[in-house]
């Protein structure tokens, strides 16, 4: 088992605006859930807007360069590792890696316009990553509860495409997020919709395709006894919790599967109280999944 | 007796060896490379860090392929050019015991070449700090500059081959240089024979040379010859990820290829 | 041979005086490599003063390391040949020691006293050597065990010794007389001193005696093993050798042009004995250092009557192998 | 001295008329060696020809420089004319004036300059030609065909058939390979084993065949024409002498529920078993992996009771034969990419979903529904069939970019065959594209869409997985505006890739093939080697190379036949001498060569070995390079790598190119 | 106004695809400077750098390496091992300060006359504007005082 050395380990931590702002709670899981196990994350210095959304269908090269900019200013803070918990900001830190990193031109024109020295070494962490890597060596002393339910882990899009920067190992049939839950002691179901598409583009404009595509999400779900849906990006968590309204006209019946953050359900099989994890900041009661909690004799 | 001295005159008593590869000392305080036949010689062996001579390079004397059971007292780079030379099929006939002292400053006797092989890697020398300042510089200059730089060093070579003669990686039986038919390398030392001469030279060594830098040291003209294997390994490091003096299997870049090479300069 | 002084503050404008004689001046130059070298120079500030020995001899001035002896062009009409012999400049060495200027005894012999070379003769005729006599000395210079010493005028032109505020100045030859004359005025009458406390102390390593004698039988010592088995077999201490003055001769161009070059060789290198059919006379790297010893205090002594060891100790500072050949000669004449 | 002539051709106007001929010869005649230099209008001609061939015997000239047009025309023409002069043919050499000076330049003295560079570039490299003599190698007229399927059976068939000798080897107990697999064939719907198995009894009895079969080549050494093989032959525990294959064995056998590999593990079999009726030969194997006697230590031994014959002997052990052949043909064939690779469809999650073999399997009908098309699950007939193709096929996520080429064809005929047993079940389609580039081959699909009214949806499916009871097949329509459409499915078959069979890459090794990242082998040049391999003597048939079809393979197995037979048409072969060789001298050295065989690795076709110089008593003296000239093709990759120059390569020496440079620039 | 510098430029080519090439520009009558003559080896990866070296000394102003396209070698994979070499030649090259710009590494395929032919005379042109090789020619002895008395420098 990889024991944890503080003196070696500095891992940094890239929050971009949701985990500032529409997600804090997740932000607060992780890091409670980091505390109790004496890892400390490094938040990077001047760090600045990903482009996710916006940047990519405007200009490819401002896309590369504003995620190449903080990641060029880590490795001027000597971080080798960074933690990007939001779904989008890793698909965008991702690609810009993968572009500096097999293109010399373009890294050399990305360097000039950001004018710093890009360290191509970087590792770009997803929150799952990180748990498996940093938190499970040491997890298993700190779980004092079983979470004891069925729960569908959710990964949406920016996890599992593209093939080229995908974060997990079978792109169709991704089980990282699963395996934390296990951990948990909840039991992760097989599902249809692991990976189909929330509508996050659509969050503002189109709310009736966001209804429409989540409302499939919620009901296979559901069909299959779900208790939660397990997610690791803030857009998800936005249409699965925050649409409950539209998603129940679309459906004509009210599903109310609550919607955690992986962390926030991690958290609480490791003790850390539901308001910590900011589990009150959800539109869909979490009490349920609270409950059916079972703690486990030391 | 030291350690060493104990160690190798016990190799002597028990049959081990019948020849001793190692150093002595001499009135000008130098390390000398010395060959001991006897136990009795022993007491004049020492190894200090003035033994900077890379002792491998005598394993290619037919008398000490003759002599057969022989020791050897190496350092760092006389290990690495072991592995580099067991790689390139040289040590196969000889039945070598070799030693070395470790950091601690202990006798290292080494069962086999696996064992080299695997100390070698755990001890892996980086390029001494002067040289890597030397090789920045070099190539900070621009091109005219450096140019100028070599073929002045070149028209100061006088073909004595000392860098040759002290290389473990020139074993060759008859060198480029002895082709005379035709013939490749003019024998006259003059420059652009002498940069002739280099330029193989280290077309020879990418790639194989294990950087101990002895042709630089011993250059009685004071070329600094060993910089240009030592830049080209890193750029062959850099490109195709071989190391030299590494492993006693792996093969040889320039022998090797991958279908995707990147290079910017082919049209 | 003619005593005088010169001032030690005069000596810079002596010898830019020489430079303005239009002559080629050689001087001890040091480089980069912190080693000290002759080179062509053009004003006494480029010469080194601090050095104990210069990398290499001064023999290059007489025995290039390649002489052109002649070159050809084909043409439509027939053959050009060129011979260089034209081209040799009148040259100064200046600042060599005693010991390399002696050496010059041995090459002049070598190549002159029978069929003699023209090419040598010609360049020892335009060669002048001022001689600097050594303050200084290391642990690889034995010129006293050879019968010189550092204040040995054998075979220099001029001797010039510092004492001081004097330089105590040796004018040994009409050649010597010329290059004084180019700043006569610098140049004082002066009576004849002892110049021994100004000299570096070298302690005798050996008698010179008994070496040429015990010689004689050291063919067959066991010891030549011993003290060679180390030698990697390069040329350093043949090339930086003042006396050594082995050649060989080659054709390089194509059959349009090309030209005929005497090129230093040496008797350590393997290649020097071996016959064509591959056979090899001196079989192994023993056989060669002892041919090149055996030669420096024995044959030359048979054929010229010369040690042609100078005691100089280049080959000692330049082998890779740091083998030392006073060390090593007297082992195998114990 | 050298004496060399020199002939300078017009070729009619198109070298004379930009370049100053006369002044050429002219030249050419002053320069060093020249004894002769004539200029000629057609020195391709009869005349021409006669003009040199005179000219050689006249002045006795010791080689020829012939300036005309590319060597890659007429080298040969001129070579054959100086060998009927009497000298050695390599002793001729070719300046190349008309495609590379007068065809290329202007009329004008730099013109002719260039082309009497050339000429004098061509004399000094003639000067240094020495003469070379086609290299002869024995041919051994026997050739192994490792594989025992429908590629190896043609091929062996053919060869035997030219009157040669033939050995096969074949892993399995019964050779037939995945053909004796299929069920019906497409484009003609004809039945696999009807057409097969009279080729497999073919090879069985053919006099110039010997068939080892559950047998294995172990190594192999030589060259062409003459390898030395070493055939592994399994313990069969079966005397195949006594044994006259009744059967009785496997009937009484109490060991019944082992998965059936012939049926794709969707029927079972005996420990003693041979894998199918029609098996070739038809006699029993005991599956020692599975046998009680040998997993429980002596238990049972029923077969041996019962066995009339007494054939049964549990004591045999691996045998090794040693043969040498001259050509080898591998026809190792393919597996098709199996479970656990698409967790997202289920396979081997869900009963039902199964591949496209599995199903060849259930419409046979010697399958185990004999011929009926019922699920694995419940035996049901499904109403509803989907079938995936390129199910990993084409998709780089999964790893195999290449497109397995056969999916197409049997996938319509799956669904064809679906149709005619069930009229009213409905058979689905995913596909990317459809590739019937065959003969009668998109026919055969219009049909399946058009008469058989399969439904053929163009897009990928994202997701398989079990809702009460159905398979819920979730893909996407892109001729639809790019709809989602799910399908409620009873059985699903994925056409899952072709890929290399899995002992292959190993094979690859003894054999010093070489092959893609994939596995398959490769050919010796993409278009005009298609079947030979980079070592010589060794050809591919089949699906080893990559997927084909049954009418593709057989071609190429055909094929690689012609050139074993070609490769026996006579005892010897004979080789150009274009080939490398490692410089001999006298002792002490006897080569220069350090045996440092850094140039092993660079040879393409492993013509360099390891040759270990012993003197008269045994004792190695050193250990160099040799260069098998039976293997080398020339190409002197090995001699630039060479340090001390020790290798060198005849008709381009070092010697030669380096004259070559010199002239060219000193004129 | 002086005549224009004519270069001298050896062309060392394989027999497979680049000397083909070359005849298929000649078939083609595609007309090119008359400055490049070809030297045929059986294919790149024969070329022994030694030999531009070589070609530089007799007073060649540029040099053309030119052979199969990658994977297109007649022998498989000579032409890689070429790549590799004068990937590692031109670093020496570069890092020795040695005009690298004076030769010119190609891939032609029996196909490309016309990329021969744009070849040749693009590299004529560039080597013809950088002028003689004396950069080079200059290192030979022409004056003997020179290797006499520059007997040793830094």
């Amino acid at each position: 088992m990889q024991t944890l050395d503080k003196k070696y380990m500095r891992i940094g931590f890239y929050p971009g605006c949701s985990l500032e702002g529409s997600s804090k709670e997740y932000c607060d899981s992780l890091f409670a859930v980091a505390e109790k196990c004496n890892v400390t994350l490094e938040e990077i210095k001047d760090w600045n807007c990903c482009g996710a959304s916006a940047a990519h269908n405007l200009n490819h090269e401002l896309a590369i360069a504003l995620p190449a900019r903080t990641l060029a200013l880590a490795g001027k803070q000597g971080l080798t590792e960074i933690v990007v918990p939001c779904a989008a900001c890793y698909s965008r830190m991702a690609t810009s890696k993968n572009e500096i990193s097999s293109n010399v031109a373009t890294r050399q024109k990305i360097e000039k316009h950001i004018d710093l020295k890009l360290s191509a070494d970087i590792q770009i962490l997803t929150v799952f990553e990180f748990l498996q890597k940093y938190i499970f060596p040491v997890v298993d002393e700190h779980i004092v509860n079983k979470l004891n339910q069925k729960a569908a882990c959710y990964y949406g899009c920016l996890y599992s495409r593209p093939k080229e920067t995908a974060a997990i190992e079978q792109i169709e049939n991704p089980m990282e997020m699963d395996v934390v839950m296990a951990k948990a002691g909840a039991t992760p179901i097989d599902w249809a919709y692991k990976t189909e598409c929330c509508g996050a583009g659509f969050t503002m404009s189109r709310t009736d395709i966001v209804a429409k595509l989540s409302g499939k999400i919620i009901e296979d779900a559901a069909d299959r006894g779900a208790e939660s849906i397990i997610v690791a990006c803030p857009m998800c968590h936005v249409n699965l919790d925050m649409r409950r309204p539209e998603i129940k006209k679309q459906l004509n019946k009210d599903i109310n599967i609550p919607v955690l953050f992986i962390t926030q359900a991690l958290g609480l099989s490791m003790g850390i109280s539901a308001d910590r994890l900011g589990l009150n900041k959800h539109y869909v009661p979490t009490d349920k999944v609270v409950n059916c909690m079972e703690k486990l004799e030391a | 007796m030291t350690p060493l001295q104990t160690k190798v005159a016990e190799l002597f008593e028990n049959g081990t060896i019948t020849l001793m590869i190692g150093f002595k000392s001499a009135l000008t305080k130098l390390p000398v490379p010395f060959f001991f036949n006897t136990a009795s010689q022993v007491e004049q062996l020492i190894f200090t860090p003035e033994c900077k001579g890379n002792l491998s390079v005598y394993l290619h004397k037919p008398e000490v392929k003759q002599a057969k059971k022989v020791g050897l007292l190496a350092n760092i780079s006389t290990l690495r050019a072991l592995v580099q030379l067991t790689s390139e099929n040289q040590l196969g006939d000889i039945e070598k015991t070799v030693l070395t002292m470790n950091a601690q400053n202990e006798v290292v006797v080494f069962e086999n070449m696996d064992e080299v092989e695997v100390y070698v890697q755990a001890n892996f020398p980086e390029y001494s700090e002067e040289d890597k300042k030397l090789l920045e510089q070099l190539n900070a200059m621009t091109r005219t500059e450096r140019w100028q730089y070599w073929t002045d060093q070149f028209s100061a070579c006088v073909k004595c081959y000392a860098c040759r003669a002290v290389c473990p990686m020139c074993y060759c039986s008859s060198c480029t240089v002895e082709c005379n038919q035709p013939q490749w390398i003019k024998v006259s030392s003059e420059t652009s024979g002498n940069l002739e001469w280099h330029t193989t030279r280290a077309m020879h060594l990418a790639g194989r040379c294990i950087n101990c830098g002895e042709c630089g040291r011993i250059c009685p003209v004071g070329i600094p010859v060993h910089l240009l294997t030592a830049q080209m390994n890193l750029d062959i490091e850099k490109e195709f990820g071989a190391k030299t003096g590494f492993s006693c299997h792996s093969g040889y870049a320039l022998n090797t290829f991958k279908a995707g090479d990147k290079e910017q300069f082919i049209k | 041979m003619e005593i005088k002084n010169i001032k030690s503050s005069d000596i810079p404008a002596f010898f830019n005086q020489l430079i303005g004689s239009g002559k080629v001046v050689l001087a001890p130059v040091l480089k980069k490599s912190g080693k000290v070298f002759f080179e062509p120079v053009q004003a006494y500030s480029q010469v080194a003063t601090d050095y104990i020995q210069t990398g290499f001899s001064a023999k290059s001035v007489v025995f290039p390391k390649v002489e052109v002896l002649f070159s050809y062009t084909k043409t439509e009409e027939g053959i050009e040949l060129k011979d260089s012999i034209a081209d040799i400049p009148e040259t100064v060495v200046w600042g060599l020691r005693p010991c390399d200027g002696s050496a010059f005894n041995y090459m002049t012999e070598f190549f002159l006293k029978e069929n003699p070379d023209a090419y040598y003769a010609a360049r020892k005729e335009k060669t002048t050597l001022i001689t600097v006599s050594c303050a200084k000395a290391d642990n690889a210079c034995f010129c006293t065990s050879v019968d010189l010493n550092p204040g040995s005028t054998s075979g220099s032109d001029v001797l010039l010794t510092l004492m001081g505020e004097d330089t105590y100045v040796e004018v040994m030859t009409p050649k010597g007389k010329a290059a004084i004359d180019t700043s006569a005025a610098l140049f004082t009458a002066s009576e004849e001193k002892n110049k021994d406390e100004y000299l570096a102390k070298i302690d005798v390593k050996f008698s010179m005696e008994e070496i040429k004698e015990h010689i004689k039988t050291a063919y067959d010592s066991v010891e030549w093993k011993n003290v060679s088995m180390g030698c990697f077999g390069c040329g350093a201490c043949a090339f930086s050798c003042p006396t050594c003055s082995c050649f060989d001769i080659q054709d390089e161009g194509t059959q349009n042009k090309g030209q005929r070059l005497r090129c230093w060789d040496s008797c350590g290198f393997g290649l020097f004995t071996k016959h064509n059919s591959g056979h090899n006379p001196k079989t192994n790297q023993t056989e060669r250092r002892r041919q090149r010893l055996m030669h420096k205090f024995k044959y030359s002594v048979e054929n010229l009557g010369i040690v042609s060891c100078v005691g100089c100790g280049r080959c000692i500072r330049v082998c890779p192998a740091h083998l030392n050949i006073f060390e090593n000669i007297l082992s195998v004449t114990e | 001295m050298a004496r060399i002539g020199v002939f300078i051709c017009h070729c009619g106007e198109n070298i004379s008329a930009t370049v100053d001929v006369a002044k050429v010869a002219e030249k050419a005649g002053k320069l060093s060696g020249v004894a002769f230099s004539v200029d000629y209008k057609y020195m391709c001609s009869d005349p021409g020809q006669t003009l040199i061939i005179e000219s050689i015997k006249k002045h006795k000239l010791t080689g020829i420089v012939v300036a005309a047009c590319s060597p890659r025309m007429h080298e040969g023409t001129f070579r054959k004319a100086a060998e009927k002069a009497g000298i050695n043919p390599y002793l001729c050499e070719m300046a190349n004036i008309r495609e590379q000076v007068s065809w290329v330049h202007p009329k004008s003295d730099a013109t002719t300059q260039k082309a009497l560079d050339i000429v004098r570039t061509l004399v000094e490299k003639v000067k240094k030609n020495v003469a070379l003599f086609p290299i002869k190698v024995p041919v051994t007229k026997t050739a192994l065909v490792i594989g025992g399927g429908i590629a190896g059976i043609q091929s062996a068939l053919d060869i035997a058939n030219a009157g040669h000798q033939v050995i096969m080897v074949e892993k399995k107990p019964s050779i037939g390979g995945h053909m004796s697999q299929l069920s019906e064939t497409f484009p003609t719907l004809d039945c696999s084993q009807c057409i097969l198995t009279p080729r497999m009894v073919e090879v069985a009895q053919h006099p110039n065949i010997t068939l080892y079969t559950y047998a294995e080549v172990e190594s192999v050494s030589g060259f062409v024409g003459n390898f030395d093989v070493k055939i592994r032959m399994k313990a069969k525990s079966v005397d195949m002498k006594k044994c006259t294959g009744c059967g009785a064995c496997s009937q009484k056998c109490p060991t019944k529920k082992i998965p059936d590999e012939f049926n794709e593990g969707m029927g079972f079999r005996t420990a003693i078993y041979s894998p199918f009726p029609q098996a070739v030969p038809n006699k029993p194997v005991i599956d020692r992996d599975h046998c009680s006697w040998f997993t429980k230590g002596g238990k049972c031994g029923l077969c041996k009771k019962i066995c009339p014959t007494g054939a049964i002997d549990y004591e045999t052990q691996d045998e090794f034969i040693d043969v040498r052949v001259g050509a080898i043909i591998t026809a190792t064939g393919f597996d098709l990419k199996h479970a656990d690779f698409f967790p997202e469809y289920g396979y081997g999650q869900f009963k039902d979903v199964i591949d496209g073999m599995q199903f060849e399997r259930l419409a046979s009908a010697s399958g185990p529904t004999a011929g009926e098309i019922r699920r694995p699950s419940d035996g049901k007939i499904p109403e509803k069939i989907v079938f995936v193709a390129c199910a990993g096929s084409r998709d780089k996520a999964k790893g195999i970019e290449y497109c397995s080429k056969i999916c197409c064809m049997y996938t319509a005929k799956h669904a064809m065959l679906y149709k005619h047993k069930n009229h009213e079940g409905k058979a689905y389609v995913f596909y990317m594209d459809i590739r019937a580039a065959g003969k009668n081959y998109d026919e055969f699909v219009r049909r399946a869409i058009e008469d058989d009214d399969v439904n053929y949806i163009r897009g990928r499916v994202s997701r398989i997985y079990e809702k009460n009871g159905k398979l819920i097949v979730k893909g996407v329509d892109t001729l639809m505006n790019s709809e989602p459409v799910e399908i409620e499915a009873d059985m699903v078959v994925l056409a899952t890739a072709v890929v290399a069979n899995a002992g292959a890459e190993s094979l690859a090794q003894k054999l010093h093939i070489s092959y893609d990242q994939h596995h398959f082998f490769s050919e010796a040049h993409p278009k005009l080697k298609p079947v030979e391999t980079n070592t010589a003597g060794i050809m591919l048939a089949g699906a080893c190379q990559s997927a084909k079809d049954i009418p593709e393979t057989v071609s190429q197995a055909s094929a690689s036949a012609s050139k074993a037979i070609g490769l026996f048409s006579s005892s010897e072969m004979t080789r150009e001498p274009i080939v490398a060789v490692v410089n001999r001298q006298g002792p002490p050295n006897f080569t220069s060569c350090t045996g440092c065989l850094l140039c092993m690795e660079v040879c393409p076709y492993h013509a360099i070995e390891k040759e270990e110089i012993k003197d008269r008593a045994g004792n190695l003296i050193k250990v160099a390079a040799r260069v098998n000239a039976g293997l080398c093709q020339g190409c002197g990759t090995c001699v630039a790598m060479c340090r001390n120059k020790s290798i060198d390569i005849q008709g381009f020496t070092n010697d030669q190119m380096m004259s070559e440079v010199m002239a060219m620039l000193n004129s | 106004m002086s005549e224009q510098f004519e270069p001298k430029i050896v062309a060392f080519v394989c027999n497979w695809c680049t000397y083909a090439g070359a005849d298929l520009a000649g078939t083609s009558r595609t007309k090119y400077a008359t400055n490049v003559s070809i030297i045929r080896f059986p294919c790149t990866g024969r070329i022994d750098f030694m030999l531009l070296m070589k070609a530089f000394e007799n007073g060649a102003d540029g040099i053309i390496v030119s052979g199969c396209h990658p994977n297109d070698c007649h022998y498989t994979s000579g032409n890689f091992h070429a790549r590799r070499r004068w990937m590692v030649y031109k670093s020496m090259l570069d890092f020795m300060g040695f005009d690298t710009d004076r030769i010119t590494f190609s891939w032609v395929s029996a196909a490309e006359g016309t990329k021969w032919a744009n070849l040749v005379n693009d590299t004529t042109e560039k080597i013809r504007e950088k002028g003689p090789f004396t950069e080079f020619k200059n290192l030979d002895y022409s004056n003997f005082e020179k290797i006499n008395n520059d007997a040793i420098t830094d």
